[in-house]
């Protein structure tokens, strides 16, 4: 029992570590992604090309290599930067947990490129035609009629890439981020007690998960109004 | 032609091989209602569309209040600016789903004319009550019928308050007793100068409300006049055929009097 | 160290890489398949069932979705043989893959569900009513109106779970299954990892291919739904 | 059991026990070009296996932690993974008393900072250790009893020694702490500018039962005892790291006791 | 009352706290075309919805051909028995958005009918033709017209050729020469036995089409009667006042004559 609770305050204690890695990689690969989508539903000239080209590299990529590249890659190109603009920008400085950051940021905004782009088809022309003929911008038309009805469309899908962001930042673990992954690795080397471990880190997992799950539920009852579903 | 609000000038419009507008002219004085007739199929909504730059016309310019835009090289400035000078009425209402009709009518003017929500709310329940939808102002499109959705669309396009609105079909839902509060709504707001594009079906309808009516076939404008002479005294073979059914139907219909 | 990158090395570890192919993708399509039906189960409770398959449901979706897969994985492999063996039955011989294809489908399907479940949302209404006037059972609504209609909105997020399973399938390793990153680690530790980068640069590159061959298939899906719904000319 | 005085029958009866193991560390445990597995473990896993007529042993490569999940589920029956001992392990799971090999932890730094030797000139420097490896705990308890000048460690899950040694050589790192037997046949392989600092610790390494398993304890441990008297160990030990390992603990002990 | 075809009795309907239908009791026999009239909202399509099970009335009972269903304790199997004994033609049109205008007017044929696929398909292309789509075959909706969509819908009712098709709004989008298609369509298809329902907002096509015409306001039945003498002679205040407007109406526009 002393075990359990001892083990499990120690992993708790790093909990938010772990939210934080996929709170911050979901803000950020949404914002990358809703663009990436918005560049390929109007085909834009040449950047759609390039969108196109960045997806499927880092789609290709497992984010252990992202978080290799990010996290042995970025100091080298600050490095030589430095070097030719002979500012003093120290590379030791900048914590790893930014370098886990971008590397699941990447990944994810993959992901939400494809379900924000299909939720965002999936809504009826005439409702973008609507706001046009009130005299919206395009973008007030997105932020105003078209995202919040696509969002009841892409939430479940958003939800799923959250909840695996959240388990998906165990991966940073790589780059010497102790979040619960790491920290219970660390607990069980000492007694070896990998099925214990196990358990108290996935319900701890899943707790954080559940209370997202609840979160994202309620925003989709929310937005489910006036909404007309099968 | 001392001032047209309106000016298409030779309009073209194609969906893959099939050629729907062939070149459409049409010129609407400050303050007119035009009434656009013609058989189903003919370009009608298609020709609204393009003026609303809903759809890019493939040819042609229009001209609104002055502004003039090139179809084939609209910068989306000059659009933007188009379509603020224009609202339009949906055939299929197309109201805001996420909103409620109260929000719907609300929208443009506070996200276009940055009017203060308090006083849009005001005016938005104001024209509400008109349309006679004042007990549904917090009610979702998807729980209204299809008159009430109809009249929520047209109260939206008319707080907008543009030089010119685009109607298809305005009176496609409404039951009679609408229809004539929707013709009198139109033509107390062609007195205060709004100039107006109506598509209808119903010929009454037009007749009553148009200052010039339209007839357009196939693509093309066929003829154009004043309601008394064009209803009564087409010139056109095409125009003729089209009114002779709705005569004729009328005759064998009228035992009200 | 003067070279970065050791090519010689790449050439002679190459073939030996992609042996393990094969093992990637018949794990990824038959969990893939197992996802696919079991979800499908799953979104039908959720959306069509009473309150107690929604509960049953949503438990499991929140606990494959919240749980680490390798704990599933561990939970599988090692957990279900003793809870089978009470059963009588001895499933201590089968081959690995049974457990992990078992294990990453149990999980997958959670996140296929919520997919299958986000594109139904986006169907109107008005189409079932419109199937059902026409005196079609549910089930023929579903088949010939619903299902070909949420099909343009699922495809890109049913790819998203592909990929991701696809790299998943990597935690096999732990239980000893060799697949693509199992092989590229084998590889690499019997140079004494001084391999690393090449071998992982490899194993990148397989994965680069097999995540453009997904992506393409899944445009072409993507453009044939379209077009059967008159959105594309 | 019949006494087994009949060979071929009892080969054929020979109980099967599966050994859980690693395969990406060598030189204990990890496959060759043509996919075999083998290492310093594998042969003395073979050479006791030789030994026990009544087993065979059968091979199940895991990680780490599968290894361990997999013994407390009864799916294998010896874990094999370079264990080392400590009391709290002894708790969960059942040692052997004889170790199979002896872990010599040294200290590696850059070729040119030959004024590092031991943890407490590392006080201030930067280190990266894996902490699944016992080794971590050499830094943690430096750091406990040096509070004042700890020393920088850097976390990483997976960190091959040939990686670590990357580090060093870059200067990302200041050191790392790796096994003598393995730097050794590295340092051939790879020519990084790195040297070996002092020996650190030395310990027996271990390979854990289930904790009921008594009975298997007892066989394997008069078997390794065997393996060691008649020399093969210290031949096995020649072959992969290029020393005896139980000599050289003899030598940094000064006995042989592994208590 | 010797052999109704279509009964409803005492269809009760509320959506939250609004009574939509205050206890409907209606009975059409076979071959009759009954026109619901009345204002907008005043639960005309909820009425038809609920026969046709789109929407589940919370009190009364549908017969249709014999064929009774308790709105209140309906099996699955029940409802699809009365849906397959009806058709129904959408104010929306609601056309299958995956499926092109010959697959959309096929398929009831293919599912629900089991005909064979050739024969269906000349059948389609016959309807087709006759509303004037031929040419559309093998477009999807969203390519077509609001009037052709409409066409496409009502070709789709007619061909399941059911005991009782319930129209809602059928020529809300067509022009009158198509209003006359399709009132002589109606009337051909009465003349085969098969009972309709019109709901409809156009008095003149109402009087065409109807044997009775059943004015209804604010979820009840307010009176009912042939057109002759429902639409001239109504005994009902309310009924009057929703018919003042249309003759008043009429008699401004009347200059046709
Ligand atoms: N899903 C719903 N939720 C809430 N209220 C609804 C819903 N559907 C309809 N209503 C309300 O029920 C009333 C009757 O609607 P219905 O569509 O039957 O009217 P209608 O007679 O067909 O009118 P119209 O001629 O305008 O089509 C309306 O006031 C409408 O707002
Ligand atoms: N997106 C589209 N793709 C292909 N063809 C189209 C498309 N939109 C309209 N059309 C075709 O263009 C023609 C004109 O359509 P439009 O909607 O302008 O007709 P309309 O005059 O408004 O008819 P109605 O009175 O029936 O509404 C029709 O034949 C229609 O099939
Ligand atoms: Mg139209
Ligand atoms: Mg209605």
């Amino acid at each position: 029992m002393q075990f359990f609770v001892d083990n499990l305050l120690a992993i708790i204690s790093v909990a938010p570590v772990t939210i934080l890695l996929a709170v911050t990689a979901m803000v950020i690969g949404a914002t990358i992604g809703l663009g990436c989508a918005i560049i390929q539903i109007y085909k834009l000239p040449f950047i759609n090309r390039l969108v196109s080209l960045y997806l499927a590299v880092i789609r290709g990529t497992p984010v252990l290599i992202l978080m290799f590249l990010a996290y042995y890659g970025i100091p080298q190109i600050l490095f030589s930067l430095a070097q030719s603009t002979s500012l003093n920008i120290s590379v030791n400085a900048v914590p790893p947990i930014f370098f886990a950051i971008i590397a699941l940021s990447l990944d994810r905004s993959v992901y939400l490129t494809q379900a924000i782009r299909s939720a965002i088809q999936s809504i009826p022309n005439g409702q973008l035609e609507a706001c046009y003929s009130v005299g919206m911008t395009t973008f007030q038309a997105y932020k105003r009629v078209i995202i919040p009805q696509a969002l009841v469309i892409a939430i479940p899908n958003v939800s799923n890439l959250f909840l695996g962001a959240v388990k998906e930042s165990s991966l940073a673990s790589i780059v010497s981020v102790v979040e619960m992954m790491n920290m219970s690795n660390i607990q069980a080397v000492n007694s070896y007690r990998y099925t214990e471990i196990f358990i108290i880190v996935s319900l701890l997992y899943w707790g954080i998960c559940l209370g997202f799950e609840f979160i994202f539920s309620a925003i989709e009852r929310r937005l489910m109004k006036g909404k007309m579903t099968v | 032609m001392s001032n047209p609000m309106l000016q298409l000038r030779d309009i073209h419009k194609a969906f893959g091989t099939q050629h729907v507008l062939k070149g459409i002219n049409l010129t609407v004085e400050k303050g007119e209602v035009v009434v656009i007739l013609g058989p189903s199929g003919s370009g009608k909504t298609t020709l609204l569309r393009t003026v609303n730059f809903l759809e890019k016309a493939d040819r042609g310019s229009i001209t609104a209040n002055q502004f003039t835009v090139e179809c084939l090289d609209a910068k989306k400035q000059d659009v933007l600016m188009l379509r603020r000078k224009t609202a339009m009425v949906f055939q299929n209402y197309n109201l805001f789903a996420n909103k409620t009709i109260l929000e719907n009518v609300m929208e443009g003017l506070i996200i276009v004319k940055k009017i203060k929500k308090k006083i849009a709310e005001k005016k938005g329940l104001e024209v509400l009550d008109k349309v006679g939808l004042a007990d549904k102002a917090n009610a979702y499109p998807n729980q209204l019928s299809g008159g009430q959705q109809q009249r929520a669309g047209i109260a939206r396009a008319i707080l907008l308050n543009p030089d010119v609105i685009l109607f298809d079909e305005p009176t496609s839902a409404l039951d009679p007793e609408l229809v004539g509060e929707v013709l009198t709504t139109i033509k107390k707001i062609a007195q205060t100068g709004v100039t107006m594009v109506v598509v209808t079906h119903e010929v009454s309808f037009a007749k009553e409300v148009a200052n010039r009516i339209v007839f357009m076939a196939d693509g093309n404008i066929v003829e154009q006049g004043p309601p008394e002479k064009l209803l009564v005294n087409p010139e056109k073979e095409r125009t003729k055929q089209f009114l002779s059914r709705i005569t004729s139907e009328k005759g064998s219909t009228d035992f009200s009097n | 160290m003067d070279q970065i990158i050791d090519l010689t090395f790449m050439g002679s570890a190459f073939p030996r890489i992609i042996e393990a192919i094969p093992t990637t993708l018949v794990l990824l399509c038959l969990s893939m398949l197992l996802g696919l039906v079991l979800g499908f189960i799953l979104t039908v409770m959720k959306v069509k069932g009473n309150k107690a398959m929604v509960l049953l449901a949503s438990t499991y979706i929140s606990f494959m979705r919240g749980t680490p897969p390798i704990v599933q994985l561990f939970l599988i492999y090692y957990g279900s043989p003793n809870l089978l063996s009470y059963f009588g039955m001895n499933v201590d011989r089968w081959d690995k893959m049974i457990f992990a294809f078992i294990a990453f489908g149990l999980g997958n399907a959670a996140y296929l569900s919520e997919a299958m479940r986000s594109a139904y949302l986006s169907v109107p209404s008005l189409q079932l009513e419109a199937a059902q006037s026409v005196g079609m059972t549910d089930i023929q609504a579903f088949r010939r109106i619903i299902l070909p209609q949420t099909l343009v909105v699922a495809v890109p997020n049913l790819t998203n779970s592909t990929v991701i399973v696809l790299k998943n399938t990597s935690l096999a390793f732990t239980i000893g299954m060799v697949d693509l990153v199992g092989q590229a680690r084998m590889v690499s530790s019997a140079a004494f990892g001084a391999k690393n980068l090449e071998v992982y640069l490899i194993a990148a590159l397989v994965y680069f291919v097999l995540c453009i061959f997904i992506e393409q298939f899944s445009q072409f899906l993507e453009n044939y739904f379209k077009r059967k719904m008159g959105q594309l000319r | 059991n019949e006494d087994g005085d009949e060979n071929q029958a009892s080969e054929e009866e020979a109980e099967v026990l599966t050994v859980g193991i690693g395969n990406v560390i060598p030189p204990q445990f990890f496959t060759d070009e043509s996919g075999e597995l083998v290492g310093y473990d594998v042969d003395v896993l073979k050479a006791i296996d030789d030994l026990l007529p009544q087993y065979t042993f059968e091979f199940e490569q895991l990680d780490l932690a599968a290894t361990l999940v997999a013994l407390e589920a009864g799916r294998i029956d010896i874990a094999d993974w370079q264990f080392g001992r400590t009391a709290e392990r002894e708790e969960t799971f059942l040692y052997p008393d004889e170790p199979y090999d002896v872990g010599l932890p040294i200290l590696i730094t850059h070729e040119e900072q030959d004024e590092l030797n031991s943890l407490s000139d590392m006080g201030g420097l930067t280190m990266a250790q894996m902490p699944t490896s016992s080794f971590y705990t050499y830094l943690t308890g430096y750091n406990d009893e040096n509070p004042e000048n700890p020393i920088n460690i850097q976390t990483v899950e997976s960190l091959p020694v040939a990686d670590a040694m990357d580090m060093v050589s870059s200067g990302r790192i200041d050191g790392t702490i790796a096994l003598a037997g393995t730097y050794n046949k590295l340092a051939d392989e790879m020519n990084a500018p790195t040297r070996s600092g002092d020996v650190i610790d030395a310990y027996g390494v271990y390979y854990i039962l289930e904790k009921d398993n008594t009975e298997l304890k007892d066989v394997l441990d008069e078997a390794i005892r065997e393996l060691r008297e008649s020399g093969v160990i210290a031949e096995l030990s020649e072959k992969w790291y290029g020393l005896d390992n139980f000599a050289e603990y003899t030598e940094f002990t000064g006995d042989q006791s592994f208590e």
